[in-house]
């Protein structure tokens, strides 16, 4: 039985897109962690499997002025009225009230994907196939993360794996708190360049609630008012004014290695 | 050789014609069938859907023919509630027609989710917020209602007739008939509505959002008022499709500009009511959530014309001419502007289905585009073909259209009346008999 | 949904949606329900012969529902609305008053035989009074003749009860079977066979009133002549039209001259069966 | 009495079996069974259970040598991360690194020695003992007269002395290494100083400006860890000259777009302003010994000119002679893309010349001196595959490590004797060297042996590290030690080869000797002298345990007498044909290589589209239009070296007019893994007599 903390935490991240070049690290240590199968030989960008998404944009500028960012996309963890939650017909989706994690239950998810439909992100990701591994590679699978099925919807939440584990440790060792050094999701530790600032927005004093309230801050779609928790970061003002724009025709879903 | 499965007094095809009409579809039906296999055993990678296109062409046909189905539901409500016995003559039909609208749409639906076995996981735990819940358990209802109103149909086949105990249930059945209508009618708004406040609710797709009146968006009455007036003109068409197709009068010439009015007066309200609500949506809630509404028609395929389309092409024009008597007489006005509402009722469906999914929300979003692949054609086909089968077999051994019989007397009768009128004596086919009486007929004044 | 189901909390919303979603599936099984029981119920009163023939005048087409006072020219235009049973209905009684005398009715009534003292059925029986109180019931004319060759009855056995408008006999010809309606309700006290005739002897349930409703004096010559018409419009659509030039008397077996016709169809209409 | 069974009763008994169904728990038990069935599918794999342990270790995968924590289940590594406090990986770990654990079941894993016959596509694989595939090859080293060649991907370890051991008994063995370029500066300031030859590396934590010509500083160069913390630092200042906007260029101070194949002209255009401008200090120059060929060679080389001809403003490339000249510690870094191959010899002298002109040689902040580990030669002495001569190697062994850097084939087949050419492949899976092989000798993957981990290039002090095993050794595979020993037993060649672990025993002890530097210990994150350790035992056992030593920093002594050795450049004027455009390769340290890399990094070359495939070209928009490309339809590319199928990304911050064409592995469905059959974009590419194929022109033909 795991304590659950009285204090409301609020998790939330900041990315600073800056100091993201685009090196996938925090892509596969997400898949690795989280038991996401590698892909078939049919999937792409869009029937693909990865929590975490990361696309390329661009400036639109002329040669040599052309510049353009990476942003990584994936679920943002609405915290009013979340669109995905709100629309789940058997409540495969839940907010821990605790944490602010939006969680998804694949054992209760019958698969209708309408929470896919609902999400604006696109940060909900469909088992198409079944899932594959080589016979070795399934023995190297996390203990700590269930596998999912063909036919459910799975995302993002925020390593709950390592969350759990982390208040085991803490009633383990009689807190009610967990030690936030215990709780720091994969793609935040395996990031080289310290791009992605995690934890508790309600606690002022953490990094992550000051780097959110920075001018140079910004959320996506932040308009639509379902108080998302991932926040960006960029000094470049160009970056910011994209985020701002609502839609832009640019084909720019190009990039280069 | 099924001549005594088919009713009295009725012209029939031949069981060998009958046979050629139904191998085809049956064709078909093996096809689709052979389709939801592959999507059901070995996973939903079969068809064209992926991550960003989650819905496709099988949702978007689901809502089309639920819509279509409607008249069932409002033929029902206009016969049993509000008396209008001229739809008596169509009621049937509707029945079966909706019978398979809605057994079809809940087929695919069982195909396009991922784990069909844990359906009823919906009734264990409902999210009661969730539109889907509400459609779930009102298709579900609602799918029971129009099976057991398909049942006194089978049951007053010549031969099931024999066995008293069934005409008489079909008998008590009938007399609560108005019970299950009113149910039917109550399930149908709840459902019809909650289809359209699926996307209504989508905060999260500015192209499909709209306000809430009370607790459902607005798509939920303009998806209810919609269906209300495609059901009758589908009901219209079908009919005069059977028309042609059986070469046979099945009804008379006034349940037609009935169901032309009623579908006119509906659609009518629905196209300003529709306006209202674009026009409230473009200037208040798309910019609201930062989306210029126009920004949405700027891409190459999806320009304003759809728009135009939608609201003037497909709704106000038919709404014009069926709403006209004198144009309503007409029957190529009256079944081109039913085609228009059934058409409209399409686009509409589509704009929300496909349309919502195919426009981007991210700032650096493509706009996307999708083809459904073979299975997913093959499987929708399946329905069609399996709707065709069923109502021509109810067509041939039941009765569908009560008026039928007499007419084809009446035309009897009328050739009688003519050959009275013309003073001809013995005409080719007459039993001499009959000529004797009519001179009697004739004289005998009483 | 349920306490035990993983973190489900009860809101009012919950109670009303399953409420309402609740109580119309009770309310759909329920019909059902209702619906089978009075099956059962109308099976034990014996009254689903009374239902049957119920629906099979539902299904008549209203020229087939004429009132016997437009027969006999009382009203210009009347459908009946009491299944033919003229005993029940709150309108015959008056216009009968109003009818001034029948006029005698011939023997023969356009070349067929339908004596005076016997009342008939529209289901194309007769009904006579015998002395001893009892009535004679049997297939008229009209009927014995589109009925035709071969064919064979069965009647009900002796001691059975039979309904107005209920089954009376069953008449097997080769590709089809057709019920005959009974006039009377009574009990099946003697039988008649191939050489006496086919008829039946009823104990009239209450000999009063037993035969009010059936026709009688100068409705039955309309009567005839409406059937008629019937019987040629069956034709006309039973798809026999062209083939049937013949010439010649009023034939003792429509069956055998137009053997083309749908007969299966014509007998089903002309004996009054859906 | 026998009533007859009618109809209706049939009827009536199955609708009464039905109902009565319905009120049975049957159904409903069913129901509950299905949705539990559907809940454990039996597709999904089950769970290891058991204890939950950490261990350290170092990453093999290329000559980063990052530290590496895995999480292990009852012994097996289900996840693998930095060390926290790692002095040479700072706690990071590359992409590859993250899946390493994966590599030894990789779908095209070999565990068995293996005879190919037939080449390329259409190679057939038959597996044979060890013995036959060891006696073929001893075989043939007679046949062809002992012409062997060793092809080394990761010079410098302790195997690399023991191949070249081996190849000294040989009448003519070749011992050679895949070209790496991230020591190239380094390899030329070494040519140019008359002192000793010690092995240099980069100060940049003391440095405050990096002039990078093509570097990828921030796309795992070197040592990833170490340069990520210098950018999270935001000092030194750098500004990357660039042909392409590289993630080095998007992640840099200053990005300088140039021309491609025109940096050397840069670095001259600089040397002149410096001479000219007496932006430097003239003492700097008079210890050149060929100072006045150097002043000539630079002479022309005005900034118009320059400008002319790398497309950079006349104005800018004054600014970066200013603002090197004026600052304290700067460092001038050459060495291209990992896909893109080395520079040619000029420019490397060019750029490296830059850094003795600024004086940053021998002193802190620039390029310094540092300590060899004993027993390890001087682990970067250039192999320059220009100067060995074509079609002279008769037997070719390709070592398992993984360079991470491309390597053309072409390159390696013009230095084959023709149709005699017979390899020998060591690596773990099947690779893209296997496709051409003869013979495939398996040895263990990546972290399945125990492996010696040495300085990595660049790196300002001494290190030493093992990666230690965290799997076990599968059957069948075989170390490339005991490979050589094998034949140097056929060969009855009088050599003692120890086995793996002996020989790293040797290192260790040596190293303790030293009695110099300290040790990290990943557990506790602390940091051990080495006078405190009581044994040589005492430090290996250290060492195994994931410990890595470091050596500080030596005194630096600025070195004062050197040769330039850059004789007069000329400038060709460019001879492009009509619709021909430059094609310049790129890739990234490690998935550029021949080896393998996890399947899971679908994640990001098929899921996300952060790397490009293989095939893959990037053109700007304006030349995809004047070309008739669009990003939906594929292209004909066409070189010299013959013409490919390509699918075309438009990308506006590539150069008009140039094609950059991705080096990366295929795609390799886990469910039908595919043998690469050398069938790679680095084919197209055009290999220069002094081995490099930095620049290619290309044509695209009307598909």
């Amino acid at each position: 039985m795991e304590t659950t903390t009285e204090k409301k935490q609020k998790y939330g991240m900041v990315i600073d897109l800056d100091k993201c070049n685009g090196c996938g690290s925090c892509a596969v240590a997400c898949a690795i962690e989280n038991n996401v199968p590698p892909a078939l030989e049919k999937m792409n960008k869009r029937n693909g499997l990865t929590w975490l998404n990361i696309s390329t944009v661009s400036n639109n500028e002329q040669f040599p002025k052309s510049e353009s960012v990476f942003v990584p996309m994936f679920c943002q963890q609405c915290e009013k009225e979340t669109p995905c939650m709100t629309v789940c017909p058997q409540n495969a989706v839940d907010v821990d009230p605790t944490t602010g994690i939006v969680g998804q239950v694949p054992q209760r998810c019958l698969g209708c994907r309408y929470c896919m439909t609902a999400c604006p992100y696109h940060a909900r990701y469909f088992n198409w196939w079944d899932p594959e591994w080589t016979e070795g590679m399934k023995q190297q699978l996390n203990p700590d993360v269930a596998p999912r099925m063909r036919g459910v919807v799975e995302k993002c939440n925020f390593c709950h794996g390592r969350l759990h584990a982390a208040k085991q440790k803490a009633a383990s060792q009689g807190n009610r708190e967990i030690d936030p050094a215990d709780y720091i999701p994969a793609c935040v530790e395996s990031c080289p360049n310290k791009a992605i600032t995690f934890g508790d927005l309600n606690d002022e004093s953490t990094l992550v609630a000051q780097a959110a309230k920075h001018e140079h801050s910004f959320r996506f779609l932040s308009r639509l008012g379902t108080e998302p928790k991932v926040y960006y970061h960029s000094k470049k003002q160009w970056v910011r004014a994209m985020a701002e724009k609502s839609l832009t025709r640019s084909h720019q879903e190009e990039f280069h290695g | 050789m099924d001549k005594y499965l088919i009713p009295r007094g009725v012209q029939r095809t031949s069981f060998g014609k009958f046979l050629l009409w139904i191998i085809p579809w049956t064709g078909l039906l093996l096809l689709g069938l052979y389709a939801i296999y592959l999507c059901l055993a070995e996973g939903l990678f079969h068809t064209n859907m992926d991550n960003r296109f989650a819905f496709g062409i099988w949702i978007f046909l689901d809502l089309t023919v639920i819509a279509l189905g409607a008249g069932a539901f409002f033929t029902g409500f206009l016969l049993y509630i509000l008396r209008r016995k001229e739809l008596k003559a169509v009621i049937n039909s509707a029945v079966v027609i909706g019978l398979i609208c809605y057994s079809g749409a809940v087929l695919v639906l069982m195909v396009d989710v991922g784990q069909p076995l844990r359906a009823w996981f919906t009734f264990w735990h409902p999210n009661t917020h969730s539109m889907l819940t509400e459609v779930t358990f009102c298709l579900t209802c609602y799918l029971i209602v129009l099976l057991i109103e398909y049942v006194p149909i089978v049951l007053k086949n010549r031969q099931l007739r024999q066995i008293p105990k069934f005409l008489v249930f079909e008998f008590e059945l009938h007399k609560l008939m108005p019970v299950l209508a009113g149910i039917g009618t109550f399930l149908s708004f709840f459902h019809q509505g909650s289809l359209g406040g699926l996307f209504g609710v989508l905060r999260g797709r500015p192209f499909a959002f709209r306000e809430e009146l009370g607790i459902w968006p607005s798509t939920f009455f303009l998806f209810v008022i919609s269906a209300a007036a495609a059901g009758p003109s589908f009901i219209m068409l079908t009919t005069w499709l059977v028309e042609k197709i059986t070469r046979k009068q099945l009804v008379k010439p006034e349940v037609y500009k009935f169901l032309g009015k009623v579908s006119g007066v509906m659609l009518i309200s629905y196209v300003l009511l529709k306006s209202v609500d674009t026009l409230i949506w473009i200037n208040s809630t798309s910019p609201g959530n930062g989306f210029p509404a126009f920004e949405f028609y700027a891409t190459q395929s999806f320009g304003t014309w759809i728009l135009f389309t939608e609201i003037v092409a497909f709704g106000l024009l038919p709404a014009l001419v069926l709403l006209s008597r004198r144009l309503r007489e007409q029957r190529k006005y009256l079944f081109g502007a039913g085609f228009l509402v059934c058409s409209g009722i399409m686009l509409n469906r589509f704009v929300m289905t496909i349309q919502t999914l195919a426009l981007p929300t991210l700032p650096f979003d493509d706009f996307l585009t999708y083809a459904p692949s073979w299975e997913e054609v093959a499987t929708f086909l399946f329905v069609v073909a399996y709707g065709m089968i069923l109502y021509s077999v109810t067509f041939r051994y039941a009765t569908l259209f009560p008026q039928e019989k007499e007419l084809s007397q009446l035309n009897g009768e009328l050739s009688m009346q003519e050959f009275a009128r013309s003073g001809k004596r013995t005409p080719p086919w007459q039993p001499k008999f009959v000529t004797q009486l009519m001179d009697k007929f004739a004289s005998t004044k009483l | 949904m349920l306490p035990w189901v993983y973190e489900f909390h009860w809101t009012p919303f919950h109670i009303a949606f399953l409420l309402i979603f609740f109580s119309v599936f009770v309310t759909i099984v329920s019909t059902v329900i209702i619906a089978l029981r009075r099956t059962q119920h109308a099976d034990q009163q014996h009254n689903t012969e009374a239902i049957q023939w119920h629906s099979d005048f539902e299904d008549l087409p209203p020229s087939m529902k004429v009132c016997r006072h437009e027969l006999s020219g009382d009203v210009k235009h009347r459908v009946c609305d009491h299944e033919f049973d003229c005993r029940s209905c709150k309108l015959h009684p008056v216009l009968s008053g109003r009818q001034a005398k029948t006029p005698l009715l011939q023997f023969e009534v356009y070349g067929f035989t339908m004596p005076p003292y016997r009342l008939y059925h529209r289901g194309h029986t007769w009904v006579q009074r015998e002395d001893d109180g009892t009535f004679k019931i049997g297939i008229d004319d009209f009927g014995t003749r589109i009925i035709g060759k071969p064919y064979s009855i069965e009647l009900p056995p002796i001691g059975s009860r039979l309904f107005v408008n209920g089954k009376g006999m069953l008449v097997k010809k080769p590709n089809t079977n057709i019920r005959i309606l009974s006039p009377i309700d009574g009990e099946v006290i003697e039988h008649g066979d191939a050489e006496k005739g086919w008829y039946l002897k009823i104990k009239a349930n209450n000999p009063e009133n037993a035969t009010s409703h059936l026709l009688k004096g100068n409705e039955v010559p309309n009567w005839i002549l409406r059937e008629m018409e019937r019987l040629q419009t069956s034709f006309a659509t039973s798809g026999v039209g062209a083939t049937l030039a013949d010439g010649g008397e009023l034939v003792p077996d429509f069956h055998r001259h137009f053997p083309k016709a749908d007969w299966d169809s014509v007998l089903g209409q002309m004996f009054l069966e859906a | 009495m026998a009533k007859t069974l009618t109809r209706r009763d049939i009827l009536k008994f199955t609708g009464g079996g039905i109902l009565g169904l319905m009120f049975s728990p049957l159904p409903w038990k069913l129901l509950d069974d299905s949705s539990i069935w559907t809940q454990n599918w039996g597709l999904t794999p089950k769970l290891a259970h058991g204890p939950i342990a950490e261990q350290f270790s170092h990453c093999t995968l290329c000559a980063g040598g990052c530290g590496i924590k895995a999480r292990t289940v009852s012994g097996m590594p289900y996840s693998i991360t930095g060390i926290s406090g790692h002095p040479i990986s700072y706690g990071t770990v590359c992409a590859r690194g993250l899946a390493g654990h994966h590599m030894a079941y990789h779908p095209l894993r070999i565990v068995h020695p293996h005879m190919f016959t037939g080449k390329g596509s259409d190679s057939a694989m038959t597996a044979v003992s060890l013995q036959s595939a060891l006696d073929a090859t001893a075989q043939h080293i007679r046949e062809t007269r002992g012409s062997i060649a060793i092809l080394d991907q990761q010079p410098g370890r302790a195997i690399s002395e023991i191949y070249k051991e081996f190849l000294s008994t040989l009448p003519n063995g070749i011992f050679l290494s895949s070209p790496s370029n991230e020591d190239a500066t380094l390899l030329a300031i070494q040519a140019m100083v008359h002192q000793q030859k010690s092995s240099y590396g980069f100060d940049f934590e003391n440095a405050d400006l990096i002039l990078s010509f093509g570097a990828p500083l921030f796309d795992y160069w070197g040592t990833p860890g170490r340069m990520s913390a210098l950018r999270n630092a935001g000092t030194p200042k750098i500004i990357q000259v660039d042909s392409r906007y590289s993630r080095t260029a998007m992640q840099s101070d200053e990005w300088i777009a140039i021309q491609p194949g025109t940096e050397k002209y840069l670095a001259l255009g600089v040397a002149h302003l410096f001479l000219t401008e007496k932006l430097i200090p003239v003492r700097n120059l008079r210890s050149a010994a060929d100072f006045a060929a150097y002043g000539k060679t630079v002479n022309e080389f005005i900034p118009e000119k320059v400008s002319l001809l790398t497309g950079i403003d006349s104005g800018r490339v004054r600014e970066i002679a200013r603002t090197l000249a004026s600052s304290q510690r700067p460092i001038v870094v050459s060495g291209a893309d990992p896909g893109g191959g080395p520079f040619d010899g000029e420019t490397e002298k060019a750029i490296a010349a830059l850094n003795i002109l600024l004086g940053n040689v021998g002193t802190s902040g620039g390029i310094v001196s540092r300590f060899d580990i004993p027993g390890y030669k001087n682990s970067s002495d250039p192999i320059r595959w220009s100067s060995i001569p074509d079609h002279s190697i008769g037997v070719l062994i390709v070592d398992g490590a993984d360079s991470g850097y491309a390597l053309p084939w072409s390159l390696v087949q013009r230095k084959l004797i023709p149709n005699e050419g017979f390899i020998v492949s060591l690596a773990p899976v099947l690779n893209e060297i296997s496709a051409h092989a003869d013979y495939l000798i398996p040895s263990p993957g990546h972290l399945e042996t125990l492996q010696d981990i040495p300085t990595p290039t660049g790196f300002p002090a001494g290190t030493f590290a093992l990666s230690t095993p965290l799997l076990k050794k599968q059957e069948g595979t075989t170390d490339s030690v005991d490979v050589i020993r094998e034949l140097s037993v056929r060969l009855n060649k009088q050599l003692e080869i120890p086995t793996q672990e002996a020989l790293l025993k040797q290192k260790s002890a040596a190293l303790f000797s030293q009695k110099r530097g300290s040790l990290h210990i990943p557990s506790d994150n602390s940091i051990l002298p080495i006078r405190d350790l009581s044994s040589a035992d005492d430090l290996w056992t250290k060492l195994t345990e994931g410990a890595v030593w470091i050596d500080e920093l030596l005194k630096q002594t600025s070195v004062k007498s050197f040769t330039i050795g850059l004789a007069a450049v000329e400038v060709p004027n460019p001879k492009q044909g009509t619709n021909e455009l430059p094609m310049i390769a790129y890739g990234w340290r490690g998935a550029t290589s021949t080896a393998q890399i996890s399947p899971i990094m679908s994640k990001v070359f098929q899921e996300t589209e952060l790397r490009a495939v293989n095939g893959t070209v990037s053109v700007n928009p304006t030349t995809a239009l004047q070309y008739g490309l669009s990003k939906e339809e594929p292209a004909d590319l066409s070189t010299i070296n013959g013409t490919m199928k390509v699918r075309v990304k438009v990308d506006p911050t590539v150069r008009p007019g140039v094609i950059e064409a991705s080096i990366a592995p295929l795609p390799n469905g886990i469910e039908t893994p595919k043998h690469p059959a050398g069938n790679n974009i680095l084919n197209l590419c055009e290999v220069t007599n002094d081995g490099t194929w930095r620049m290619t022109t290309a044509k695209f033909l009307k598909v």
